[in-house]
C-alpha cells in the first residue's frame, strides 16, 4: 500500500462515515443518479451500488422488490459498471463500490469484468457472496486494478476476525443486527465487544450496516463505529417515491427523499 | 479415491465450494466440524442405521422387472425401490441422517426448503420423530399447486411458510430458507433437500443417501454375481443419483444421470441444467446452471415438480465434466409413457421424477444384451403425482 | 391347535361354512384342493416369500415408538409397519399368495371387490405384476368417493365395475362380484380381499396374511425378548388382525381386535360387528352380521371406508365367542385424534382404519406398567385419506 | 317315503311343468295373490314364492329391483310365509315353494320357521345359499315337518350330482346358463348330457331355471327336461305392470301380465 488508492483519495474522511446503499436502475438509470447525487448532498461519504439480482441470498423482501424493480427495467451488471463515469459527469465525487452477487461477475468473465471496473473508474466492490476463503483471486485481481475489495465481517465469523479484518481494503463492513433494534438505548454488551475486536485488528475504518432504520439507530451505531452503512432503509425512502416518479413528480420525490435521508442521519 | 472429493475447500474438481454470506461461514464450520466428528463417530453411524432399518424401512427391495425385460428382449432390469421408503423416497435417508446430526449438535430448530413437498414432508417426519420443531419454506405457487403435501406437513406439526418472492417456487424457496438461515442460524439448523448448496452440504447428502448405492451393491451382487453394466437415475437436484452412483464410482458399471428436458431442450421449458445450463453460482455452490447472459437464474420447467431446479449438484458437474457419469435429457411425455409402462408391466407407479430415469434406460435397453443388466433408481412412488396424472392420462386409460 | 380350525367343512367353532349358492360349489372344491396341494408345495410357498421379499418390500419393520411411549408413562409401544409394504397396506400379501395360486390354476383373470380401493389396486397391482386381467367390482357411491384409487386401479390395467345395487358400497361391489363369479368361474378368479367369504377363502386369506405375526414374533422377540403383553390390531373384514393374531393364538400375549364405532355404538352409524350384530350368513360365510329384526342386511358406517363393513371374518365371530381375543370399538373422533397423535409423535401417517388400533392401545397403554409391552399393527399407510383429513382437522392445523 | 307329501298331492303331473317365480310383496301382498292365480291359470303347477332379501347373492338385476320394491313395500320372510294362506283362500292350489335365502331363516330360528311353514301349510322350501354339504340339519327338520326341500344342482357339481340328484325332494332344480341363450336352436351337447345324468339319479322330476326368457327357451328345455323354471322374465312382466298398478288399472295391469305369460309358455 504504498500508492494511495483512487477510493482512499476520494474518501475525505475515516470516520463518522455514512455509506448508503441505492439499487442500480430502481426504478431507472436517471434516477439512480437523481438519488445518489442526493445522498452526496446529505453527506453520504461513499456509495455502494446495487446490481440487481434474480437471487439476492443476503437481501430481504425490500432489496429483493428494489432488484426486481431494476431488472425490470433492464439494468445488468454491467449497465451497473457503465453507469459510474454517468454519476461522475453528473457530479458525484465520492467514491462508488459496485455491490455484486458473484453469479453475474462469472458470466462476465474475472478478466472482462475488472477491465471494464478500471475502464469505468470504480473505486470498490463488494460480493456479499464471496467469503474471504473463495475471494483469494478476486482480491488478488483488485489490488492490482487499486480496486477496493470490501469485505464483511460478522460477529460468529469468531477465528476468522482477526484474519479477514486483517487483509480489509476500503472499509470493513460488519454485517450485524446487533440489537441495535427496537427499544434498546445502547448496544447489547456483545455487539460492542465484537465492534471492539474488529477495530483492533482493522486497518481501515469499521462500518456497521444491517437493519439500521432509524435515527436512533444511527446515532448509537456512529457512537462506536466508524460508520454506518444503511441500505433497506433507505430503498424504502426510494420505494415511497416511486408513484411520484411515475406521474412526473420527478422534483417532488426527490424532495421527499432528500428529506427522509436527512431525518435518518441528522 | 472415493475419499478424494471434495477437497478441504469443499471442491469437487472446479465447482463445489462455499459461496455464501459472511454470516453463514461460522455455521458451515461448525457444521463441518460436527460432520467430520459424527461420520467417524460409531455410535451415530448405528443410530443412524438403525433407524433406517427400524424406523424408514430399510434395505429398501431390488426388484427384478421380470415383465419389462420380456417386453424389450434386451438387458435384464433391475429397480432399486425407494418408493418402499417411508414416505415413499429417498429424500427420507438424508432427512434423518441431518436430523440426527441436528440433535447431536443441540439444535432442537430446523429449517427447509421444498418444491413439491416431498422434502418438505421428510423434514417435517424427522422432525416430528426427533422431537424437533420445522419450519419449511416453500413458493407460494408451489403451496397452490400441492395442497395435500402442505396439509400433510402442517398435520406433522410443521409450520410452512409461504414464499413469494421471485416465481415462488423451489428456487425461491430456497433463497428464503437461506436468509432466514442467516438470521437465525445460532440455534437453527438448516436441513437441506439435495446434493447442493455450499459445503459440506453436497458431500454430507451424498454420504447420507449413499446407502442406496451400497445397498444396491450388496443385494445385485447377491442375486447376479456381478455388477450392472448400466445404472440410471433421475438428476434434480441430484441427491438420488448422487447416493447410488458414488459407491459404483469406481466399478465399471456405466452410470448415467437423467435430467427433465420439459417440453424439449430446444424449447425455452426445462430443466435440463448439464445438458443446457453453464457454470456459476447458485445457493452457496458452484456449479453448473440456468440463467440467461446477464447471470440471472431464469426458472426452469418440468412437469416433475423434483426436478424442476435451475441447478445441480457440483459434484455432479464435476462427473460431467470429467466425464466420469454420462447425463441425458428425458422430455415429459417420454417421463409419463415410461411411467405408464412401468405401471402396467409390474404394478409399480413410480414418482414423475424417477420415471425419467426409466425412460432413459427403456431407450437403451432394447439395444442391449440379455446376458446384460441394468440397475434404475425407482427414487419414489407416484402417489404424490395422482392429479397430475389424472390430468394427462384421463383419456387413455 | 394352530391346524385345529377350520376343520374339513370349514368351520371355526358355529362359524364359517360355505353358504353359496350350488353353482359356487364346484369352483370352491377346486380352489380347496389347488390350495392344500400349493400350500404344502416348497416351490410355490418359496415362490410367494420371493415376491414378498423382492417386490413387496418384506419384511416390514418393527418399529419402537419411543416418544408415544415417553407421551403415555405406560407400556412401552411398538409399531408393525405394514404401511411399508409396497402399495401402502397388509393387503398385498393376500393378493400376491391368491395371485400366485390364481397362475398355478391356470386362471388368468382375477376379480376383485372393494371399498376404498385398497383391496382393488392391490389386485390391480398383483394382476399387474403377473400378467392377469383383472375386473374389480366397486360400489357406484364408493367410485365417487374414491376417484383417485379408480384412476389408479385403471392406470394399473384394471377394468373397475360400477356397482349400483343396494347403496352401491362395499358389501354390494361383493355381492356383485359374487354373482358375477357365479357366471364366470370356468376361467376366473375370485381374489377376495379379507378373511370373509365361503370356505376356503377365511383360511386361505389368514394363511397368506400370518407373515404379518410371524415377522412380528421373530421381530419382537429379537428385541424384547419376550412377547408383548397386549397386541391390538383394526378389525374390518379381519385380515389384518387374523394375520396378526394368528401365529400368537397359544402365547400368552393378549389379542384385542378393534371394530370401528363410527359415532358411536348406541347410535344406528356404526360399523361394530361384533360389539353389536348378531349372528347369520353373510357372503357365504357364518358368522357376526349387522342385520335388522327380518334378518335383512344393514348398511354400516364408519369414517374409515375399509372397516365399513357389515360382517367380519368367521374366525374373529369364533374368538370373541370362544373369549380367545377380545374386541373393542373405536369412535371416528378417537380414531382421529390417534392419528394425529401418532402422526405429531412418530412421524407416521397411518391409513384411518389403523388408526383405530391406535386409539384403543392409548386407552389402555397409560394404565399399563412400563416393563409391559405392546404391539399395535399399522395396517396401512394414511396418503389415501388424506381429503378425509383435510375436511376433518382443517382448522386445526 | 311311505306317505305322500302334500307338495306330491297337490303336483297335478310330473313331466311338461311350468314353475313360475315371483317376489312375494313385488309391488304389494295384494298383487303378488293375483298375480299368482294369473299364473296358475296360465298352467304353472308349482309357485316359487320369493322372499325378498337385501343380499341376494344368486339374483340378477330384475330381481334385485323386485326384491327392493318389495322390501319397501314391507315384505319379509314371516309375512311372505303368512301369505299362503291367503293364496289359498282365493283359490290357489298348485304347490307353493317357499325361495329364502338363509340369513332371515336363521334369525327367525330353525325351529319357529319350521312351525311357521307348517301351520301356513307351505308344501316346498328352497334356499338358494345352502348348498347339500350345509343343508343336513335342515332337510332333516323338513322331512320331519312332510315339507319338500328343494335342491339346487349346476353342471360344475361334478361327482356331486349324483348325491344331489339321489336326494332330491320335489323336483330338482338344475341351474343352468346351458348355452340355450341367443340364436342357438338346440341345447349345447354338455347341457344335455348333463341333464340326461341327472335324470338318471333323480327320483323326482328335473326342471330347468335360469335365464329362460323367450318361449323358444321354453321349447326347448321342455323337450329335454320335466320342466322349466321362469323367475327374471316372469318378473319383468310383472315390472312393466307397475305403472299401470300404480295408476290404479289393476285390470290392464293382470290382463297384459296374463298375455305375457300365455306367450311365453304358449
Ligand atoms: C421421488 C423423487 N425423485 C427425485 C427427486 C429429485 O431430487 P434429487 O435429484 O435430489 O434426487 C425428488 C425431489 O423431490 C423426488 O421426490
Ligand atoms: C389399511 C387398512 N387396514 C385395515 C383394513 C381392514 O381390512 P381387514 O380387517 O381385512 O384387515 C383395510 C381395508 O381396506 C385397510 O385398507
Amino acid at each position: 500500500m504504498l500508492t494511495k488508492t483512487s477510493f482512499q483519495g476520494k474518501l475525505t474522511k475515516t470516520d463518522n462515515l455514512f455509506i448508503p446503499f441505492i439499487v442500480a436502475g430502481d426504478p431507472s438509470s436517471e434516477f439512480t443518479i437523481q438519488f445518489a447525487l442526493r445522498l452526496q448532498e446529505e453527506g453520504a461519504d461513499v456509495l455502494e451500488l446495487g446490481v440487481p439480482y434474480s437471487d439476492p441470498l443476503a437481501d430481504g423482501p425490500t432489496i429483493q422488490r428494489a432488484a426486481q424493480r431494476a431488472l425490470r427495467a433492464g439494468m445488468s451488471l454491467r449497465k451497473a459498471i457503465e453507469l459510474v463515469p454517468e454519476l461522475r459527469r453528473k457530479g458525484l465525487t465520492i467514491p462508488v463500490v459496485i455491490f455484486t452477487y458473484y453469479n453475474p461477475v462469472i458470466q462476465i468473465g474475472h478478466e472482462e469484468f475488472f477491465q471494464l471496473l478500471e475502464e469505468n473508474s470504480v473505486e470498490g466492490l463488494l460480493i456479499p457472496d464471496l467469503p474471504f476463503e473463495e475471494s483469494g483471486e478476486i482480491r488478488q485481481q483488485a489490488e492490482q486494478k487499486n480496486i477496493e475489495f470490501i469485505s464483511l465481517i460478522a460477529p460468529n465469523s469468531d477465528q476468522r476476525i482477526k484474519q479477514i479484518a486483517e487483509h480489509a481494503k476500503g472499509f470493513l463492513y460488519c454485517v450485524s443486527s446487533l440489537g441495535v433494534t427496537g427499544e434498546r438505548k445502547d448496544m447489547a454488551p456483545e455487539a460492542l465487544s465484537f465492534i471492539k475486536k474488529v477495530k483492533q485488528y482493522s486497518q481501515v475504518p469499521v462500518a456497521v450496516g444491517f437493519g439500521i432504520s432509524s435515527n436512533e439507530h444511527v446515532k448509537l451505531v456512529r457512537s462506536h463505529a466508524d460508520g454506518v452503512i444503511i441500505g433497506s432503509k433507505i430503498i424504502r425512502l426510494v420505494e415511497a417515491e416511486i408513484e411520484n416518479i411515475a406521474n412526473g413528480k420527478a422534483d417532488e420525490a426527490l424532495d421527499h427523499f432528500t428529506i427522509g435521508v436527512r431525518e435518518l442521519v441528522k | 479415491m472415493l475419499q478424494a472429493f471434495p477437497d478441504l475447500k469443499g471442491r469437487y474438481g472446479d465447482f463445489g465450494g462455499k459461496y455464501v454470506p459472511e454470516t453463514l461461514m461460522g455455521p458451515l464450520q461448525e457444521l463441518e466440524a460436527a460432520l467430520d466428528k459424527m461420520m467417524t463417530d460409531p455410535d451415530f453411524i448405528e443410530e443412524y442405521h438403525h433407524v433406517l432399518k427400524e424406523y424408514a424401512g430399510r434395505p429398501t427391495s431390488l426388484t427384478y422387472a421380470d415383465k419389462l425385460t420380456d417386453h424389450f428382449k434386451g438387458a435384464k432390469i433391475y429397480l432399486k425401490r425407494e418408493d418402499l421408503n417411508h414416505t415413499g423416497a429417498h429424500k427420507l435417508n438424508n432427512a434423518i441422517g441431518q436430523a440426527l446430526l441436528a440433535k447431536r449438535m443441540g439444535k432442537e430448530k430446523i429449517i427447509a426448503e421444498t418444491g413439491a413437498g416431498q422434502h418438505g414432508v421428510a423434514s417435517a417426519t424427522v422432525a416430528a420423530k426427533f422431537g424437533l420443531q420445522c419450519i419449511v419454506f416453500m413458493g407460494e405457487e408451489d403451496i397452490r399447486r400441492q395442497e395435500l403435501n402442505v396439509f400433510r406437513m402442517k398435520l406433522l406439526g410443521a409450520e410452512v411458510v409461504s414464499v413469494s418472492s421471485g416465481n415462488g417456487t423451489l428456487k425461491d424457496a430456497t433463497n428464503e430458507a437461506i436468509r432466514y438461515w442467516v438470521a437465525n442460524c445460532e440455534d437453527h439448523f438448516y436441513l437441506i433437500g439435495s446434493v447442493v448448496g455450499p459445503h459440506p452440504y453436497p458431500r454430507m447428502v451424498r454420504d447420507f443417501q449413499r446407502i442406496i448405492g451400497d445397498e444396491s451393491k450388496r443385494q445385485f451382487l447377491e442375486v447376479e454375481k456381478e455388477l450392472p453394466e448400466r445404472i440410471f437415475a433421475c438428476v434434480g437436484g441430484g441427491s438420488n443419483a448422487m447416493g447410488m452412483f458414488y459407491p459404483f464410482l469406481e466399478d465399471r458399471s456405466e452410470l448415467i444421470g437423467v435430467e427433465a428436458a420439459g417440453k424439449g431442450i430446444d424449447t425455452p421449458e426445462h430443466a435440463a441444467t448439464l445438458s443446457k445450463g453453464t457454470p456459476g453460482v447458485i445457493h452457496g455452490s458452484m456449479t453448473y446452471l440456468m440463467q440467461d447472459e446477464n447471470g440471472q437464474i431464469t426458472e426452469p420447467y418440468s412437469i416433475s415438480a423434483g426436478l424442476d431446479y435451475p441447478g445441480i449438484g457440483p459434484e455432479h458437474a464435476h462427473l460431467f465434466q470429467t466425464e466420469q457419469v454420462r447425463y441425458e435429457a428425458v422430455t415429459d411425455r417420454e417421463a409419463l409413457d415410461a411411467l405408464k409402462l412401468l405401471t402396467q408391466k409390474e404394478g409399480i407407479i413410480p414418482a414423475i421424477e424417477s420415471a425419467h430415469a426409466l425412460a432413459q434406460a427403456f431407450k437403451e435397453v432394447p439395444f442391449m444384451n440379455k446376458n446384460e443388466t441394468i440397475l434404475i433408481n425407482l427414487s419414489g412412488r407416484g402417489d404424490k403425482d395422482m392429479a397430475t396424472l389424472m390430468e394427462h392420462f384421463q383419456e387413455e386409460v
